[in-house]
């Protein structure tokens, strides 16, 4: 696993200093949003509702999602995990 | 009015003439384009108090149709290509055991995984060859919404009138296609049952040629004890390695259909009159092909089509008749040219033969016939 | 409308429900207008998402040939869809699209070129974007008069799941209400938004 | 006192076709017997087999015979008893035709549970085809095609169909035709698929290959790995590689535990069925 | 930190063509971290499926990739790591694909222990052809061929696994994508045929018919019958019926009662059939 | 001297050819009358450090020999009737997915379970049709023990040259046959192996037609990572629904075997060049046929056989003009008549045909022969 | 199960009365020596060695059985049930 | 003898061990005769006991048509296998059977009709049944002199598996003199018994 930040100019970033525990952090989130399909298991699954669900018109399903607010993010990586579309990254 | 329009599919309407032929036992397993039967045979056979299985694959579907139909239920299995290579073998044992039953092969496009969805006519030559040995085959290619209700009806006559299995063949657009029909009267339908011994059990032989060649059949657990094998066999059904016995049942069975040919075969002329260009063609690409003609004749140009609704057996007779007449001959089909290289030979040296083969999913359609006929002039 | 031989395509990806639109029109044509329809869908192996069409060809009479040639009607829910479907369609014919999901129609195809935006549409007016298919079926009704508006309504009716009745008349009306609105503009690309897709009498101004 | 299996037999077909000392005709026998324990009707009994000397059996019984092809017997049985849910479908077949080629039909018709019973008689190999390895040949045992010793694992026949679902389950061996008898007459009256492994000797490929070619032999060789079902469950899976268990596997008379049987059947198939087509006839 | 799928990813074929929210993608992520962890070489690698939306995943992967007929896969498998038995080879099947009709080659490869590792991913359902039940559709729900509520029982594949012989058995959910690289993870290293059942929403075919139209509703179901396997190991069968057991059901690192496991692993068959290459060659 | 002297049984020469050609795998399932290739196999690909493997079934079998190639070690499987049958839907998946290896058929009598010890040639039709969808189709039929090895070696040529599965079919009497026969020098054969790619992985398409009709073919686990499915593909190996390409696919494949007929057709002519009765024949009736033809000559009578070692593709033009000179045409085979059929049809009106068709499994002896001979004059 | 002596007319018989643990019994031991093949069982599993084997040059392994003593016998019917080819009747 | 074609058949049922026989004899003409020589094989259904037979074609020259058809020695052990494969055989050929286990062979056979108690033979001075096909072998190369008594000699021996080269050597020794004698006799029928099959030499008295 690569250790240093990788994600590709596609991607849209989210960037925050957070706090994990006691531990000062920083997140870069990252989301590819033509590869998204909305299906909204990232806003279903992240403990911290980092993520919602917004209107797309160009897409048929007319959703995608968005970052709410990356400083809330704790990196459990439950989004990235679950998101069945390489649609997220974070690091 | 409302209440006479039914829309009806394709694969609909052969899972409805099987129930009103008196079809109780379907045993399938999933596959596309033919999918849709079986849907239908789940919600349709309970009611009309049938059995509707899916079994763990082809191979068991068809064993299971042929284990119903022992017991005196007609059966009917559906598929498509690959499911239609792996029921060979247990087709190969209907024939053998001689088991009334219908196989319903709804084209796709191969071969193997091929074209799953797309339109084909790629599995007539296997219809007649895709079991190992010899074997009579009687198979059916309906064009119309009609004409799959009357003969898949007709299909479950043949299997009860010559102990044998059926094959159905669609072609997808055919299956799927949807349109409001009428269907035939019920009570007006000429249903067939296979023939019944007069005999009492004692006095019974399974394959007993006295009664013609197509032996009577008794039904399991109705008294008449008796052994069903796939392997060769003597009229009491049990195996024998005689190869005089073997010789003359093998030629029996052939001649179950060679000998009623003329009660079998089906073909529809068209435009044939006067016609010196002739078109071969079978299920829905003879829809095109009659188009074609129909555009052709305003062009004054003589063309007419020869249709075969049962394929196989082919008027093998009539064609070579035609083919020595006509000054071109034309098969249009979805496959690589398998009637065409039936039909070449007979043409041979006699006639030119012109080919229209599509595989790649797009139908033939109607101008793609009349440029081959103009081509012919 | 007059004609003797008519060819509709809906065309999307898998998840529109544009085969029922399909459905709906051949069902309605011969069940109330005294056509002939027959009604073919085309799948591929994506369930959701992968390009589909169901063409629906009307004729007062046999029809012979069981596939669309010379299409009079065009509709795509999807760019996929179109770059793949839109072919055998008449220059004279009429074309609709999402132009939110068929962003890339080239300017220069000959025919009338509707754009609505009809997933939104579904989606704001209807609650789900499954209702597309339907308001679609509505709108070819406005736009084309093959079928009479009460028809497509009866024939939506008689094809609705039990329960969803008033859902789907509303959306067809909705469609019907485009489509007429689209048939009265003599520009050759009309377009059409959530704007347009108030119903006029009860639920208008909602 | 003296068992008439003329009342069940084809006369003019016996002596049958198996090798003297053949293990398929003790049970066959005990499978008769069972017949006559429960009283069905030979007119109500369909008797179906696969290919395989063990295959040729219901071509001997006086019922509804069937020979169908190489492991699908159990696809034909399934379409017989699901049309005609009230008579009675019995399955014979090999060790190859059962778990080999028939491996996917045995499964599913544990899973089924349909009621019908499968007697699979294992001897250890392809005894038609001229011996070579089955899929319950031992390791290190020889066949036609394994003259270095044989390296494939076996099949629990047993186990797998008790996993499978199958909702009686039981072996006993050709050493003890009583036994047999008593498994096949509960596998015949119990509701539901049931499945009896019987374990026989085909000293003609399997003896004669491993230095064993009388049936005698076999037969002891058999004996001295049987062990009894209730010793079995406390030892270790390593000390019993080479054994043969026997006993009852699964009786669905008492509650399990679900790692012993996970898969308690929730009814008979037949039965089942017929509540899809009462459902469906209301509805219509 | 993220994880760089695009190292074994095709990427031109992304997005893929399974829909919103399906499952399978999120088990194909959870091996691609596994192959990951156990540190393979893209060009060692062959990834074998058969047919179905499942199946599909192969074509995603910049490794060998085999997509064959329907069931069959695991034969194709075979054939490949006999012939290269020093390469990795990783099987991606549906419920359909693997156990109704690959249902024997499944029970096979188990038996026969080769070096190969099946991942199972189960939405109980033919995903591709529309809906149909499948061996794993739980009783009672519907599918486009059971209107009435399905009557079939169904499979528990790991103890099917398990009772055939293979020697690392597990199962997680799409719910927790992290069990699931474990488990395949720990398959991958497992010396012998490992097997990891993935239990998957296919929302858009079960689900729809079963009144859970959006992958997470069909999510939330499966998370409400999920039961870890030590806690289901004290229960009653009847309790179970209903509930989707979650762990390793076998591992063997440790030795286990015959009642456990009897198919005690002896051997991994590549390395057993080279002893046989070395006798014959002995013996030449 | 009894060093240069070994006998062997046709089934050992497939097994025995098979090795010296290259092939290290060998994946089957027992069945009469072909098992002996199998136990063969199991005695000695270990010794050449090759794999054998007993499949749970033909289905597997023939998988796993498809599997086996595609990593680049040449590949057998064989099998008899019922066996043939199960393999069909993968080897149209050897078709499609273009994997060179060789399926032997052991004939025995069918249809079904039949006469499995008995000598029949009744698959030579489902060799060309068993599998659904069209695809090309060579299929070699030795008579002699010295030819199972020679066609052996050729099928694995043919396999690797054309990148398809090649159907070599034996009759029963062929395959258990045993004499002594001397084997050509290993070191004389002429053993073929797939084109290799010339290129980088970056650049290597598993289908690309740059390099004429049959691709190069990559090996996996070679650096080259592509895809290979029974779909319908294009170039890249990946799924196409695109018609066109689709079409030239598939005529890409039938090419493979048209376009090299010359190289592929393989007969022989015995007594023909004044012959007025022709026989057509292949496999062990031809050697009947030829002690009829012989003594036939003695009698004065001017007849001469084409005998076929490749029976698919037939030499058709060759036919064709033979039957429109012959005065009669013979065609012996131990079936119901599979390859006259195809011959009558050239035949039609232009000459007479006559048929022996033994399927009880007794050889057709050279006096059967010489008395149709005789009828014919 | 028929209760009466219904032994074909093609077994040989072989009678004796014969004591049961405490009951007097009587014994008929019936043989169809043509269906015999000779293959032993019944010698091996009789417990008081009540068959033994004998040459019969007309089979083709070259043997038969044979009862030698039926006084012997205490109707275990082991004999009886493991017998392959329905060959021996013990009344 | 000299001959230029010779056509032998062994039959009997499985498990008596005949196709060895007829393999034995062709390895023999092959590897010390000079000869061409084929072996065919026929099975049945039933392992033990089922007729079986196996054809050996002899030739100084090339074999075109791979099968018997006017056999000059017919030997059967069984009576199934007599009443099946008794035919295509010369009038003046020979014909060996069991009398034990072929009973009933029709006394209007044109053949010389040799009896020998073989299986009887080979249990009693062998031990095993089995051997009455090398014993077959034997007798063949006595009466026929189609190959040489060393010459079969050999080839049973070089046929024979590790181990049991000394007893298969002295049935083919047994079977070599009960050969010579049938030759000898001039009788129509000849009758072999157990008191013929004693060897000349070292075993003679055992
Ligand atoms: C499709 C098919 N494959 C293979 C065969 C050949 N075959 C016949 S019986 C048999 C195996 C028999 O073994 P088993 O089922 O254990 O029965 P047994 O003879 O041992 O009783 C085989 C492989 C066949 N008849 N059909
Ligand atoms: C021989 C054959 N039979 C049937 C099919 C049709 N078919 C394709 S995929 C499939 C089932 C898919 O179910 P599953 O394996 O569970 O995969 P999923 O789509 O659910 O991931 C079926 C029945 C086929 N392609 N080939
Ligand atoms: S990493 Fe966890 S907390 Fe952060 S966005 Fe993803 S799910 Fe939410
Ligand atoms: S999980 Fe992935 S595909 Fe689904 S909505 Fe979130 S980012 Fe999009
Ligand atoms: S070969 Fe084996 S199984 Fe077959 S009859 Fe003989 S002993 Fe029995
Ligand atoms: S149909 Fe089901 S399994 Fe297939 S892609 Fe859609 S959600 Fe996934
Ligand atoms: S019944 Fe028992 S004691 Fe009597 S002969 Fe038979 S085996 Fe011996
Ligand atoms: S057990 Fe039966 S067949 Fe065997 S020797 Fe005894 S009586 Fe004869
Ligand atoms: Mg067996
Ligand atoms: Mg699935």
């Amino acid at each position: 696993m690569s250790e240093k930040i990788n994600i590709p100019d596609h991607y849209s970033k989210w960037e925050s200093d957070v706090k994990i525990g006691k531990k000062d952090d920083h997140v870069t989130i990252g989301y590819w949003r033509d590869g998204c399909k909305g299906c909204g298991i990232c806003v279903d699954v992240c403990p911290k509702q980092v993520w919602e669900l917004i209107e797309a018109k160009d897409k048929w399903n007319g959703q995608v999602v968005q970052v709410t607010d990356a400083s809330k993010c704790i990196k459990c990586m439950l989004c990235e995990i679950h998101c069945p579309d390489f649609c997220i990254k974070i690091y | 009015m409302k209440k006479s329009v039914r829309f009806y599919s394709g694969a609909e309407l052969v899972a409805k003439a099987a129930i009103d032929a008196g079809c109780r036992f379907f045993g399938g397993y999933p596959i596309t384009p033919s999918s849709e039967i079986a849907e239908y045979m789940s919600v349709h056979m309970p009611r009309v108090g049938g059995t509707y299985i899916q079994m763990e694959d082809e191979i068991g579907a068809m064993g299971s149709i042929i284990g119903a139909s022992l017991t005196g239920v007609k059966s009917l299995t559906a598929t498509s290509g690959p499911g239609f290579s792996l029921k060979q073998e247990n087709i190969g044992y209907a024939y053998m055991a001689e088991v009334p039953c219908v196989v319903c092969n709804v084209m796709r496009g191969g071969p193997s995984t091929g074209l799953p969805t797309a339109l084909a006519q790629a599995d007539i030559m296997q219809a007649k060859w895709g079991t190992h040995g010899d074997h009579p085959v009687i198979a059916l290619t309906p064009a119309y919404l009609e004409e799959i209700y009357e003969l898949t009806i007709k299909a479950f006559n043949f299997a009860e009138t010559y102990r044998m299995p059926i094959m159905l063949l669609l072609d997808e657009v055919i299956a799927h296609l949807s349109a409001a029909i009428e269907l035939p009267d019920k009570e007006l339908l000429v249903i067939k049952n296979r023939r019944r011994p007069t005999v009492p059990p004692e006095k019974y032989f399974p394959y007993d040629t006295a009664y013609g060649d197509v032996p009577p059949m008794a039904n399991f657990f109705e008294g008449y004890r008796y052994h069903v094998t796939g392997l060769s066999h003597d009229k009491t059904g049990f195996p024998t390695t005689d190869p005089d016995l073997v010789q003359a049942d093998q030629e029996r069975h052939l001649r179950k259909v060679k000998a009623h040919i003329n009660e079998i075969i089906d073909y529809e002329y068209y435009m044939m009159k006067d016609a010196e260009i002739i078109i071969f063609a079978y299920g829905s690409t003879a829809r095109a092909a009659r188009v074609a003609v129909d555009n052709a004749r305003k062009l004054g140009i003589r063309v007419g089509m020869m249709r075969f609704r049962v394929i196989w057996p082919l008027p093998e007779a009539e064609i070579l008749k035609l083919c020595s007449k006509a000054k071109a001959i034309i098969v249009p089909e979805m496959n690589m040219g398998q009637l065409s290289d039936v039909i070449e030979r007979y043409a041979a040296d006699r006639t030119k033969i012109m080919r229209i083969n599509h595989v790649g999913g797009v139908p033939i359609h109607p101008t793609d016939v009349l440029n081959v006929i103009k081509e012919a002039l | 409308m007059k004609f003797d031989h008519y060819e509709a395509r809906f065309a999307g990806v898998g998840g529109q429900g544009v085969i029922l639109a399909g459905k709906i029109l051949a069902y309605g044509m011969v069940s109330f207008e005294s056509c002939r329809a027959i009604e073919t869908p085309t799948y591929t192996a994506q369930v959701r998402g992968g390009a589909t069409k169901v063409d629906v060809v009307i004729d007062k009479n046999h029809i012979e040939y069981p596939r669309a040639e010379n299409l009079d009607f065009f509709l795509s829910l999807h760019q996929k869809s179109f770059n793949i479907y839109y072919k055998e369609i008449k220059p004279d014919a009429i074309v609709v699209v999402d132009p939110n999901l068929t962003p890339n129609v080239p300017a220069n195809i000959p025919q009338k070129l509707v754009m609505v935006d009809l997933v939104e549409i579904a989606k704001k007016q209807m609650g789900k974007t499954l209702y597309a298919a339907v308001i679609a079926v509505g709108l070819f009704a406005g736009i084309t008069k093959v079928i009479k508006e009460s028809n497509i309504q009866k024939a939506v009716l008689d094809k609705a799941p039990k329960g969803t009745e008033i859902d789907n008349l509303k959306a067809v009306k909705i469609g019907i209400e485009l489509g007429k609105k689209a048939l009265k503009s003599n520009d050759k690309v009309v377009k059409l938004t959530i704007e347009d897709a108030m119903l006029p009498d009860e639920d208008n101004g909602k | 006192m003296a068992f008439e299996y003329e009342k069940y037999l084809r006369m003019d077909k016996i002596p049958h076709l198996w090798c003297p000392g053949c293990g398929i005709g003790v049970v066959l026998k005990a499978m008769l017997r069972s017949v006559e324990n429960v009283g069905w009707e030979k007119n109500d009994i369909a008797f179906v087999s696969g290919i395989g000397c063990t295959s040729r059996a219901p071509g001997y019984i006086d019922c509804n015979t069937l020979h169908t092809t190489h492991g699908r017997a159990l696809s034909f049985a399934t379409g017989i008893k699901l049309a005609q849910p009230a008579k009675h479908v019995v399955i014979f077949s090999g060790d190859g035709d059962a778990t080999a080629i028939g491996g996917n039909h045995f499964i599913h018709a544990c899973r089924r549970n349909i009621d019908m019973t499968l007697v699979v008689v294992n001897n250890n190999t392809y005894g038609m085809t001229g011996g070579q390895h089955s899929p319950t040949t031992p390791i290190g045992y020889k066949a036609s095609t394994t003259v270095y010793g044989n390296i494939d694992p076996t099949f629990d026949i047993c186990l797998l169909a008790k996993a499978a679902g199958a909702s009686y389950v039981a072996r006993a061996t050709v050493n003890k035709g009583k036994m047999l008898e008593k498994y096949i007459t509960k596998g015949f009256e119990h509701k539901g698929f049931s499945v009896i492994v019987a374990t026989a000797n085909c000293h003609t490929q399997f003896g004669r290959k491993n230095k064993m070619s009388d049936p005698i032999s076999v037969r002891k060789w058999i004996e001295s790995r049987e062990i009894p079902i209730e010793k079995a469950r406390t030892m270790k899976a390593a000390e019993l590689n080479d054994k043969i268990i026997t006993g009852e596997f699964i009786t669905h008379e008492e509650e399990t535990t679900w790692w012993e049987n996970y898969n308690h059947p929730i009814h008979e198939y037949t039965e089942a069925y017929q509540t899809i087509r009462d459902k469906a006839q209301e509805r219509k």
